[in-house]
C-alpha cells in the first residue's frame, strides 16, 4: 500500500514537473508548481523526512509560490 | 693553466651597477637633463671600469664566482666569470660608455630623453648581466632584463613604423623568451641543473633533449638574427634611434651568440655534439643565414636597414663558427663576436652621424659626403672594409680563423662560402663609400637607378652581377676646387659624436694583424676553456 | 525489500526531475519560467539525497555515539533544509533580477534580453 | 492603537494562549511564559499591522441573557452548519455524479440585514460552504451569490443561516470588530 | 483591492499563524521544524495579512528598515550566542559547554542554547522572508503598487 | 470499534472528495468548480481528520487535528470565495445560460458577454 | 587566536550584518566598517598562517562537538595560505572601492554593496576552510549568491542580464555538488573529508559507478563555478559587467576559492591513486587546454578592458586546472601557486582598469590609448600586472609557470610544457598591444584625468608592488604550496 502510494506520488511528482514545463501561461505554471511542492512535502514525510517536509510546505508551496506569483504579476503572464 | 674559482662580489656588481643606476638616471632626469646625462655617463663608465677591474683575477686564470642561493629559489641568482664572460662584459660595457658619449650629442634635441637614458642603462645591465651569469636561469633573468627594456629603445621614435616594428620585436622577444623558457625547464628536469659551471649538463641524447636544443636555437637564435627568426631585426634596427641601433646590432645580437655557445659548449658539451651530429643543421641555418643576409642587404637602399642586413648576414658567421666545433672556428667565432661588435657600432653609429647631419638615409643621396663629413666617412669605410675583410683589418683574422676552423673540421665548402659573402659584403659596402666619396652632392648615382627589384627578384647572383655593374659604373668625380672651398663643404658631426665613431674605427685597425692582439688572445683562450680539456 | 524499491522508485523519479527541471530551465527563454525549472531542479536532488538516505533501509549509516537507538540521525535532514533555504534565497535573489531585467528592458526572454543589452 | 474593548482582547489572548497549549501539549510554567510572551506578540503584531478600525463600530449593549446564551448559540450554529455541509456535498456529489450534470446556474444578489462585518463574513462563508450557493463578490450592502441550480438561488432568502447569525451577533456585540 | 471576507479572515489567521509559527520555533528541539521553519510560518502569516490588506499596512510595521533591524538582530545574535562560548573560553558555537542551562530534557527551555538560536534564526528568517516577497510584491518602494486600499 | 469508526469516517471523507474532483473535472465553469472544490475540501478532509482523531490516542494530536479542521473550514470557503472573486472581476465567464438575479429577484439571462467585471487581474485580490 | 578558524567566518558575517544595518543610517560607517572588517580578517588569517605553519593544522569544531555533529573547520596550511590571500586581498579591494564605488553605484545601490562584499569574504573563507563536504556546498553557494549580488547591484540592464545568467548556472552547479556530497555520503556515511578519504578506497570499489559519478558531479559543479572552459560561458559577462571593485574580488578571488574546494576533494578526499583511476584528470586535462587556448584567442579580439581581462580569467583559470590535472608534485604546487599569483595580479589588473576607466569613462582599448601619460603610476601596475599574466620572469607568474612546466616535464611530456608556454605567448598577444597603446600611443585628446586618490592608488600599487616581489622572492607562497603539494601526494 505505502509502495503504491509512493508510485502515485511519484508518478504525479513527475507528471507536474512535466506540466510546468509545459505550460507556457506563468501564473499556471506556478500554481502547478506549488502542487508540485506539496506532493514533494508529503513525499518527504512518507521518507520519514518531516522536518523537512514541514519546511518544504512552507517554502516550496508557500513563500516560493507566493514570490513567483508577485514577479509574474510585476512582469508579463505568458511567456513568449 | 688551472683556474681557481676566487668568490668575489664584482660580476654582481658589474650586473647590479648599472640597474641601480637606472632609478637614479630617472631621478636625475626630474631635476635636470644635465645631471641625468653624467650619471647615465657614470653608469657605464663605472660599469666598464668594474668590468675592467675583474681582470687581474680573470687573466691569473681564476673563475670568479657570485652565487645568491637565497634569491629565487630553487634557482638562485649566480654569476660565473671566466675569460669569455670577462672578454665580452668588458667589450660591451666599454662599447656602451663610447655610445652613450655619442647619444648625448645625438639625443640632445630628442624627446623623452629620461626614459631612453633610463632603459639605456637598464638594457646595459641587462646585456652584462647576460654575459656574466653563471647559470641558465641568471642568463635568461638578464637576458629578459635586456630584451624587454630594448624595446623602449626600438619605440622610441613612435612612429608609426617604430610602434609596428616594436610589436614584431616584442613578440618575438616574447616567445623568444618563452622559448628559453621551455628550454630552461627542460634543462632543469634532464640535468638536475642549470649552472654553467661544468661542460656536459645534458649527457643523453633524447627527443627531450634535442627538443630542448630546438627550444634554445629558437630563443637565442631569434635574438641573434638567425633566419628565419630574424624577421624582427630588420625592422627593428633601422628604426631605433642610431645609438640605440648601433648597441642592438653590436652588443644585442652577441648575446644571442653568447647564449648559444654556452649552451653548446656548457649545456650539452662539444664532445656531445660532435656525437649527435645536430651541429649540420646548425651549419645550414648559419649558411642560409649568411647568404640570405647579405644578399637582401644589397637591395636595401635605406643604410640603417642595409647595415641591419649586414648584421644578419654577419651573425651567420658567428653561428657558423660556433656550430664548426672546431677550436680554430671557435676562435675566430669569438673574435667575430668582437669585431663585428665594433665595426657594426661604428657603422651605426656613422649612419646616425650622417643622418643626423644631413637628413639623408637613402644611400643614393650620399653623393658628396665624403667631403662633407670627411671624418665620418673615414671611419665608415674602415668599418666597411673591415666588415668586408680586407686584410690586415680585424674583419680578415675573424674570417681567416673560420675559414680555417671549416677546414679543420672538414668543411671546406664553408670556406667558399665566406669567401663568397665577403664579397656581397663588398657589393653592398662599396658603392656607399664610392657614392660618398666620388660622387658629387645631389648627383643620383646611375647605378641604383635599376637593381633594387632586380636584384630582390633574380637573386643571389643577379644582385653580385649588379653590384659590381654599379661599382663600375661609378664615374671618379672631378676634384675639388679648392681648400676653401673643401672646408666650406665640410659640415662634420660634433666632437661628442665624432670621438666615439673614432675610436671604434681605432679599435677596428689597432685589434687586427699586429703582433699583440689581445682580443684575438682572449678568444683563443676562451675557445680553449669552451672546448674543455 | 518494498523499501528498497521505494527507494529506487523514489530515486528514479529524481533524476527524471532533475532531467526534466535542466530541461526547462535550459530550453526555456523565458527567465521566471527558467527560475522553476532550477526550483525543479534542486528539489530533485533534495529528493536524491532522501532515498538515496532510504535506499539503505532507512536507518542512518552513522552511529554516532552516545545517541539513542530511536534518535533520528538529523544529518540528511539539516543538509536538505540548508539546502531548501538556499534555494529559496537564489530563487528569490533570481526573481528579484528578473523584475529588474523587466523594469529595465521591458521584456523576459533570455534571447531578447542579450539583443537588447547588446545593442543599448 | 488598541481601539477595542478590553474584553475583546482578554479573549483573544486567551483563546490563543488556549491554542497555544494545545499545540504544545504541556500545560507547565515555561509554557506559560513564553506562551504569553508569544501570544502578546503576535496580538500587538496583528493590531499593528491591521488596517485602522472599521468605520462603521457600532457597539451594542448586550443583555445578560444574551451573554449567558452565547456558547450555546455557537454550538447550535456549529451543528446547524455542519449538518448544512454534508447535505451541500451529498447534493453536490448527486450533482457530480449524474450524468447530465444538472446545472442551472444563477448570479444573484443578496442583502443579509447584518450589522457587523464579523456576522457578514460569517454568513458569507456559510453561504459558500452550503447547498449549492457561493458567495462571489461582497461588501457591506450585500453579496453577490452564485449558485449551482435555480432552486438554490431561490431557498436562498428563506435560509435560516442569516438569522442565527443574526443571534450570534447580539450574543457577541455587533460592529464592534474591525477590519 | 479590497475584500472584506479575506482581511476579516486574515485578521483572525495572523495571530494564529503567529502563534503556530513561534510554537514551531520554540519547540525545534523537541519536534520537527526550527527556526527557518517557523520563521517562514510567520512570515507566511505576515504575508497573508499584508496581502489582504495592503502591503501599505503591513509596511507601517514591516518597513524596510524595522525589518533590517530585525534582520540584524537575528543574525547577529546567532553569532554572538556562538561568540558568548568563546569569551566563555570554549570554541564557537559551544552550547552546554560553555555555560548554557542545559534544563530538563523533554521541557520548552532545554538543549541550552539550541533554544535560542532557533529563536535568532526564526526572527531573522522572518523577517528576511516578509521583506523579500515584500519587494517582489511591492517593487521595493515604501508603499505598495498592487493594492489600493 | 474505534477503528471501524474511523475506517468509516475516512471512506466517507474519500468518498467527498472523490465526487469533488469529479465535479472539478466536470463542472462547465470557474464558478461552478469553486463550488465543489469548497465543499468537498472541508467536508472530505473533515472526516477524514475526524477519522485520524478517532483512533489517535494522543489528546495534543487529537487536539491539533481538530484545529486543523477548523481551520480548513475556515479557509476553504474563504479561498473558493477568493478565487472566484478574482475570476469574477478579472471578467471570467460564466457558463452561457446563467442566470442573474436583481436584488428584486428580477431574472435576466446572462449571455456568454454578459458576465460584467472590472479588468482587474491579480491572483485573490 | 585560538578562535581563529571560527571567526575569520564570523567575523565578516557579523560585519556585513552590522554594514548591512547601520548601511541605511550612515553609510560612511558601513564603508568603513567593510574595510576594517577585512582588515582584522587579514590580520587574523596572517595569525592564522604563523600560527599553522609553526604547529601544523588547525582543526577546529563549533559547538565542541566532533565531525559528523558540529561543523568543524580545518585551518591547514593552504587554507592559511588562500584564507591570507583572501583577507589581504578584500581589504585592498575594499579601500580600492572606497574612493572608486560610491560614485559608480550610487546610494541605494552602495546599502547593499559592502554587506555584500563581506558575505562574499565570509563565504569564501568558510569554503576554503570548511572540513566537510557539506559546509563545503553551504558556503559554495553563499559565494554565488553574495557574487551574484555585487555583480548586479548597480542595477545596469548588461550586469543583471549578466547576473541572472551566473545565478542560474551556478544553481546548476551546486545541484551537482548538492547530489555529489550525497552520493558520497551515501557510500562512505561521512561528510568529513578525512573520514571520507578513509572510507573511499572500499566505497569505490563496491560502489564504483557512485563514486565517479560523484566525482564528475564535482567537476561539474565547482567546474561551473570556477569557469572551468565549456562552463565559463557565464564568466566574460559577469566579470565585465560588474563594478570594477566586483570584477576584482570575482576574478582574483572568488573562482579561485573553488578551484582550491576541487582541489581539496580531488587531492585530500580522493587522493592521487584513486584520482588517476578515474577519468576526471584527463578530462580536466583537456578542458584546461582548451580553457588556456580558447580564453587567450578570444581575448585578443576583445576591444573591451575588462572582457579583456575576464577572458583572460579564464585562460589563467584553464591554466591552474592543468596544473592541478598533472599528476606531479611540482605541476601541483604550480597550479596552486598560480592560485595565488593570480589573484594577485588580476586583481591588480582589475583595479587599474577601474581606475582608468572611473577616470577616464572610457572602456575600450582604443579609447585608452596614451593613459600612461596622464596616469602614469596606474599604467605602470598595469603594466607588471600583465607582465606577470605572460610570465615574464621577476614577476611572480613566471615562477608558477615554471613549477606547472617542470611538472610537465617530470611526467615526460615535453610537450604539455610548450602548451603551456605557447599559452603564455598567446596572453602577450592581447596585454602587449595594450600596455604599449598606452605608453606609446595617440592621446585622444579629450580631456583625462590625473592619478587617482592615495586610497585608490594605495592598493594598486601594493599589489602590483607584491606582483614584482613575489616575483624574486617568491618563498613565502612557493615553500607552502610545495609543502601543500607534497602532502596531497603523501596521501594514499
Amino acid at each position: 500500500m505505502h509502495l503504491v502510494f509512493s508510485a502515485l506520488l511519484v508518478v504525479l511528482l513527475v507528471s507536474c514537473g512535466l506540466a510546468v514545463e509545459r505550460t507556457r501561461d506563468l501564473l499556471g505554471a506556478v500554481v502547478i508548481f506549488a502542487s508540485y511542492s506539496l506532493l514533494m512535502a508529503i513525499n518527504w514525510q512518507m521518507l520519514g523526512a518531516p522536518d523537512v517536509a514541514i519546511t518544504e510546505a512552507a517554502v516550496g508551496a508557500g513563500v516560493t509560490t507566493l514570490l513567483l506569483i508577485g514577479a509574474v504579476s510585476r512582469t508579463r503572464r505568458r511567456e513568449e | 693553466m688551472p683556474g681557481r674559482i676566487v668568490y668575489s662580489w664584482l660580476p654582481a656588481a658589474v650586473a647590479l651597477f648599472p640597474m641601480a643606476c637606472t632609478g637614479l638616471v630617472y631621478f636625475a632626469g626630474r631635476s635636470s637633463a644635465r645631471l641625468r646625462n653624467m650619471v647615465a655617463l657614470f653608469a657605464s663608465a663605472g660599469t666598464t671600469v668594474l668590468a675592467a677591474a675583474m681582470y687581474p683575477a680573470v687573466s691569473a686564470g681564476n673563475t670568479l664566482v657570485t652565487s645568491f642561493g637565497g634569491f629565487l629559489p630553487p634557482l638562485g641568482i649566480s654569476f660565473r666569470v671566466d675569460t669569455l664572460s670577462f672578454f665580452l662584459a668588458l667589450l660591451s660595457s666599454s662599447v656602451w660608455f663610447l655610445v652613450t658619449i655619442y647619444s648625448l650629442e645625438y639625443m640632445k634635441d630628442e624627446h623623452g630623453q629620461t626614459r631612453y637614458y633610463s632603459f639605456f642603462v637598464l638594457t646595459l645591465s641587462g646585456s652584462v648581466g647576460t654575459f656574466l651569469a653563471g647559470d641558465l636561469f641568471t642568463l635568461f633573468l638578464f637576458f629578459e632584463f635586456m630584451s624587454l627594456p630594448a624595446y623602449v629603445l626600438v619605440v622610441h621614435e613612435e612612429t608609426p613604423a617604430a610602434m609596428r616594428a616594436g610589436l614584431k620585436y616584442l613578440f618575438m622577444t616574447i616567445a623568444g623568451s618563452l622559448a628559453f623558457f621551455f628550454g630552461l625547464v627542460a634543462t632543469f628536469e634532464l640535468g638536475g641543473t642549470v649552472s654553467l659551471d661544468r661542460i656536459g649538463v645534458i649527457t643523453q641524447s633524447s627527443p627531450l633533449s634535442l627538443f630542448t636544443f630546438i627550444a634554445f636555437v629558437a630563443a637565442f637564435g631569434m635574438k641573434a638574427g638567425m633566419v628565419p627568426l630574424h624577421v624582427w631585426l630588420s625592422d627593428a634596427h633601422p628604426v631605433a634611434p642610431s645609438p640605440a641601433s648601433a648597441l642592438l646590432s653590436g652588443i644585442m645580437l652577441k648575446t644571442g651568440a653568447y647564449g648559444l655557445l654556452r649552451v653548446i659548449y656548457n649545456i650539452y658539451g662539444v664532445g656531445f655534439f660532435r656525437a649527435v651530429g645536430w651541429a649540420s643543421g646548425m651549419l645550414f641555418a648559419a649558411a642560409v643565414t649568411i647568404i640570405l643576409g647579405s644578399a637582401v642587404a644589397i637591395t636595401q637602399m635605406d643604410i640603417k636597414r642595409r647595415l641591419a642586413y649586414s648584421s644578419i648576414g654577419q651573425m651567420g658567421y658567428i653561428l657558423l663558427g660556433m656550430s664548426l666545433l672546431s677550436e680554430r672556428a671557435l676562435t675566430g667565432d669569438i673574435f667575430h663576436i668582437f669585431a663585428h661588435a665594433i665595426m657594426k657600432s661604428c657603422l651605426f653609429l656613422c649612419a646616425g652621424a650622417i643622418i643626423k647631419k644631413t637628413g639623408k638615409r637613402d644611400i643614393r643621396e650620399f653623393g658628396g659626403l665624403g667631403q662633407r663629413m670627411p671624418v665620418t666617412m673615414a671611419c665608415f669605410t674602415v668599418a666597411a672594409l673591415t666588415m668586408i675583410g680586407i686584410p690586415p683589418l680585424n674583419g680578415f683574422i675573424s674570417k681567416w680563423e673560420l675559414s680555417l676552423g671549416a677546414f679543420e673540421a672538414g668543411k671546406p665548402f664553408y670556406a667558399v662560402l665566406l669567401i663568397v659573402s665577403s664579397l656581397m659584403n663588398a657589393v653592398y659596402y662599396l658603392p656607399i663609400v664610392i657614392t660618398a666619396f666620388f660622387t658629387r652632392a645631389g648627383d643620383r648615382a646611375a647605378g641604383y637607378a635599376a637593381p633594387d627589384a632586380h636584384a630582390r627578384h633574380v637573386g643571389v647572383s643577379t644582385g653580385i652581377v649588379a653590384g659590381f655593374v654599379a661599382g663600375d659604373q661609378t664615374e671618379p668625380s672631378p676634384a675639388p676646387a679648392g681648400l676653401s672651398r673643401l672646408l666650406s663643404s665640410v659640415a662634420e658631426a660634433p666632437p661628442a659624436m665624432l670621438v666615439p665613431i673614432v675610436v671604434l674605427a681605432l679599435g677596428c685597425v689597432v685589434f687586427s694583424l699586429s703582433p699583440a692582439n689581445w682580443p684575438l688572445h682572449m678568444s683563443e683562450l676562451s675557445a680553449k676553456l669552451l672546448l674543455g680539456p | 525489500m518494498s523499501q528498497q524499491l521505494l527507494g529506487h522508485l523514489n530515486f528514479l523519479g529524481a533524476m527524471v526531475l532533475f532531467a526534466v527541471g535542466l530541461y526547462t530551465m535550459l530550453t526555456h527563454g523565458n527567465l521566471i519560467k527558467k527560475i522553476i525549472g532550477m526550483n525543479i531542479m534542486d528539489t530533485a536532488v533534495f529528493l536524491f539525497v532522501v532515498s538515496l538516505g532510504y535506499v539503505r533501509g532507512g536507518r542512518p549509516p552513522i552511529g554516532a555515539a552516545g545517541t539513542a537507538a530511536g534518535f533520528v540521525n538529523p544529518l540528511p535532514s539539516a543538509l536538505i533544509l540548508t539546502g531548501i533555504v538556499i534555494a529559496v534565497s537564489t530563487t528569490a535573489f533570481a526573481l528579484a533580477l528578473a523584475i529588474k531585467i523587466h523594469e529595465n528592458l521591458g521584456t523576459l526572454d533570455a534571447d531578447e534580453i542579450v539583443r537588447r543589452t547588446r545593442s543599448g | 492603537m488598541l481601539r477595542v474593548f478590553p474584553g475583546r482582547h482578554a479573549a483573544s489572548f486567551l483563546g490563543l494562549l488556549l491554542f497555544w497549549f494545545a499545540l504544545g501539549g504541556a500545560w507547565d510554567l515555561q509554557h506559560l511564559v513564553l506562551g504569553a510572551a508569544v501570544v502578546l506578540v503576535a496580538l500587538v503584531v496583528r493590531w499593528r499591522v491591521a488596517p485602522g478600525p472599521s468605520h462603521e463600530t457600532r457597539p451594542l449593549g448586550r443583555p445578560m441573557a444574551a451573554r449567558l446564551g452565547a456558547p450555546f448559540r455557537v454550538l447550535a450554529y456549529l451543528a446547524f452548519l455542519m449538518v448544512e455541509v454534508v447535505k451541500a456535498n451529498i447534493q453536490v456529489a448527486l450533482i457530480v455524479l449524474d450524468p447530465k450534470l444538472p446545472v442551472s446556474p444563477v448570479f444573484m444578489a443578496y442583502r443579509p440585514h447584518l450589522s457587523s462585518d464579523w456576522g457578514r463574513v460569517l454568513l458569507a462563508n456559510s453561504i459558500t460552504l452550503t447547498p449549492g450557493t457561493l458567495t462571489v463578490e461582497m461588501d457591506r450592502d450585500g453579496f453577490l451569490v452564485h449558485t449551482l441550480t435555480r432552486s438554490a438561488a431561490a431557498t436562498l432568502p428563506e435560509w435560516a443561516a442569516e438569522w442565527r447569525v443574526r443571534g450570534l451577533e447580539k450574543a457577541f456585540g455587533g460592529g464592534a470588530d474591525d477590519a | 483591492m479590497h475584500d472584506l471576507i479575506l482581511s476579516t479572515i486574515a485578521g483572525y489567521l495572523l495571530p494564529l499563524i503567529t502563534v503556530y509559527g513561534a510554537y514551531v520555533i520554540t519547540h525545534g528541539h523537541l519536534s520537527p521544524g526550527g527556526g527557518f521553519a517557523g520563521g517562514t510560518i510567520i512570515a507566511a502569516g505576515l504575508i497573508l495579512a499584508a496581502l489582504s490588506w495592503g502591503f501599505h499596512h503591513a509596511e507601517k510595521v514591516f518597513n524596510e528598515n524595522s525589518l533590517g533591524n530585525l534582520d540584524t538582530l537575528g543574525s547577529s545574535g546567532y553569532v554572538l550566542i556562538g561568540l558568548v562560548a568563546v569569551f566563555r573560553g570554549s570554541l564557537f558555537l559551544t552550547n552546554l559547554g560553555a555555560g548554557f542551562p542545559s534544563g530538563t530534557p523533554g521541557k520548552l527551555f532545554s538543549s541550552g542554547a539550541v533554544w535560542l538560536l532557533g529563536a535568532a534564526v526564526g526572527v531573522k528568517v522572518a523577517a528576511t522572508v516578509f521583506g523579500l516577497v515584500a519587494r517582489i510584491w511591492s517593487g521595493g518602494g515604501a508603499s505598495g503598487e498592487v493594492d489600493e486600499p | 470499534m474505534r477503528e471501524l469508526v474511523a475506517a468509516l469516517l475516512l471512506v466517507a471523507g474519500t468518498f467527498f472528495l472523490l465526487a469533488g474532483t469529479i465535479g472539478i473535472l466536470r463542472m462547465p465553469d470557474v464558478y461552478t468548480r469553486m463550488h465543489v472544490a469548497a465543499k468537498s475540501d472541508s467536508l472530505g478532509a473533515g472526516l477524514w481528520l475526524l477519522g485520524l482523531a478517532v483512533v489517535t490516542s494522543d489528546p495534543t494530536t487529537v487536539v491539533k487535528l481538530i484545529f486543523l479542521v477548523v481551520f480548513i473550514w475556515i479557509t476553504s470557503p474563504t479561498a473558493a470565495h477568493c478565487m472566484a472573486r478574482a475570476a469574477y472581476r478579472s471578467g471570467v465567464r460564466a457558463l452561457p445560460g446563467t442566470l442573474r438575479l436583481s436584488d428584486g429577484g428580477v431574472a435576466s439571462s446572462a449571455g456568454p458577454d454578459a458576465v460584467p467585471g472590472k479588468e482587474r487581474s491579480g491572483p485573490c485580490t | 587566536m585560538a578562535h581563529g578558524p571560527a571567526l575569520v567566518i564570523a567575523l565578516p558575517f557579523l560585519g556585513a550584518f552590522v554594514c548591512g544595518w547601520m548601511g541605511s543610517r550612515r553609510i560612511g560607517f558601513a564603508r568603513w566598517g567593510a574595510v576594517g572588517t577585512a582588515a582584522i580578517h587579514a590580520f587574523i588569517a596572517l595569525s592564522l598562517l604563523s600560527r599553522v605553519t609553526r604547529n601544523g593544522p588547525l582543526t577546529y569544531a563549533t559547538g565542541g562537538w566532533p565531525a559528523p555533529l558540529g561543523i568543524e573547520v580545518r585551518v591547514d596550511i593552504l587554507g592559511a595560505v588562500v584564507l591570507t590571500l583572501l583577507g589581504c586581498g578584500a581589504t585592498l579591494i575594499l579601500l580600492f572601492a572606497q574612493s572608486h564605488e560610491p560614485a559608480e553605484l550610487g546610494r541605494q545601490a552602495e546599502r547593499w554593496y559592502w554587506p555584500l562584499c563581506l558575505t562574499l569574504l565570509g563565504g569564501m573563507s568558510g569554503l576554503v576552510i570548511a572540513k566537510d563536504l557539506f559546509n563545503l556546498f553551504v558556503m559554495a553557494e553563499i559565494c554565488s549568491i553574495a557574487a551574484c549580488g555585487i555583480i548586479s547591484v548597480d542595477s545596469r540592464p548588461a550586469a543583471l542580464e549578466a547576473s541572472f545568467k551566473y545565478l542560474l548556472l551556478s544553481a546548476v552547479g551546486s545541484g551537482a555538488v548538492l547530489l555529489a556530497t550525497a552520493m558520497l555520503y551515501s557510500v562512505t556515511g561521512y561528510l568529513d573529508m578525512d573520514a571520507i578519504s578513509r572510507a573511499l578506497p572500499a566505497a569505490a570499489a563496491s560502489f564504483p559507478r557512485v563514486t565517479m559519478g560523484a566525482l564528475a558531479l564535482y567537476l561539474v559543479g565547482f567546474g561551473l563555478k570556477a569557469a572551468l572552459f565549456p562552463l565559463h560561458v557565464w564568466l566574460p559577462d559577469a566579470h565585465s559587467a560588474a563594478p570594477s571593485a566586483s570584477s576584482a574580488l570575482l576574478s582574483g578571488l572568488v573562482v579561485k576559492v573553488y578551484v582550491v574546494a576541487l582541489a581539496r576533494i580531488g587531492y585530500q578526499v580522493w587522493g592521487p591513486d584513486l584520482l588517476w583511476r578515474s577519468p576526471a584528470p584527463y578530462v580536466m586535462f583537456w578542458f584546461s587546454a582548451g580553457a588556456m587556448f580558447f580564453g587567450s584567442i578570444v581575448a585578443i579580439a576583445q576591444r573591451d578592458i575588462k572582457r579583456l581581462l575576464a577572458y583572460s580569467t579564464i585562460a589563467q583559470m584553464g591554466y591552474i586546472f592543468f596544473g592541478l590535472s598533472l599528476r606531479s608534485e611540482n605541476a601541483v604546487a604550480g597550479a596552486l601557486l598560480h592560485v595565488f599569483n593570480h589573484a594577485v595580479m588580476k586583481v591588480c589588473l582589475f583595479l587599474a582598469a577601474g581606475a582608468m576607466i572611473a577616470r577616464t569613462g572610457k572602456r575600450d582599448l582604443a579609447g585608452l590609448s596614451g593613459i600612461a601619460r596622464s596616469m602614469p603610476l596606474t599604467t605602470a601596475a598595469f603594466t607588471i600586472g600583465a607582465l606577470a599574466m605572460i610570465g615574464v620572469p621577476g614577476t611572480n607568474g613566471f615562477i608558477s609557470k615554471w613549477y606547472v612546466a617542470l611538472g610537465a616535464l617530470d611526467l615526460g611530456r615535453p610537450l604539455y610544457a610548450v602548451l603551456v608556454v605557447a599559452s603564455s605567448l598567446l596572453s602577450g598577444a592581447y596585454y602587449l598591444p595594450f600596455v604599449i597603446s598606452a605608453y606609446f600611443g595617440p592621446d585622444p585628446g579629450h580631456p583625462r584625468g590625473r592619478e587617482g586618490p592615495p586610497a585608490e592608488l594605495a592598493p594598486i600599487v601594493i599589489l602590483a608592488a607584491v606582483c614584482v616581489l613575489t616575483g624574486f622572492l617568491p618563498r613565502f607562497p612557493l615553500q607552502h604550496m610545495l609543502e601543500v603539494a607534497k602532502s596531497f601526494f603523501a596521501l594514499r
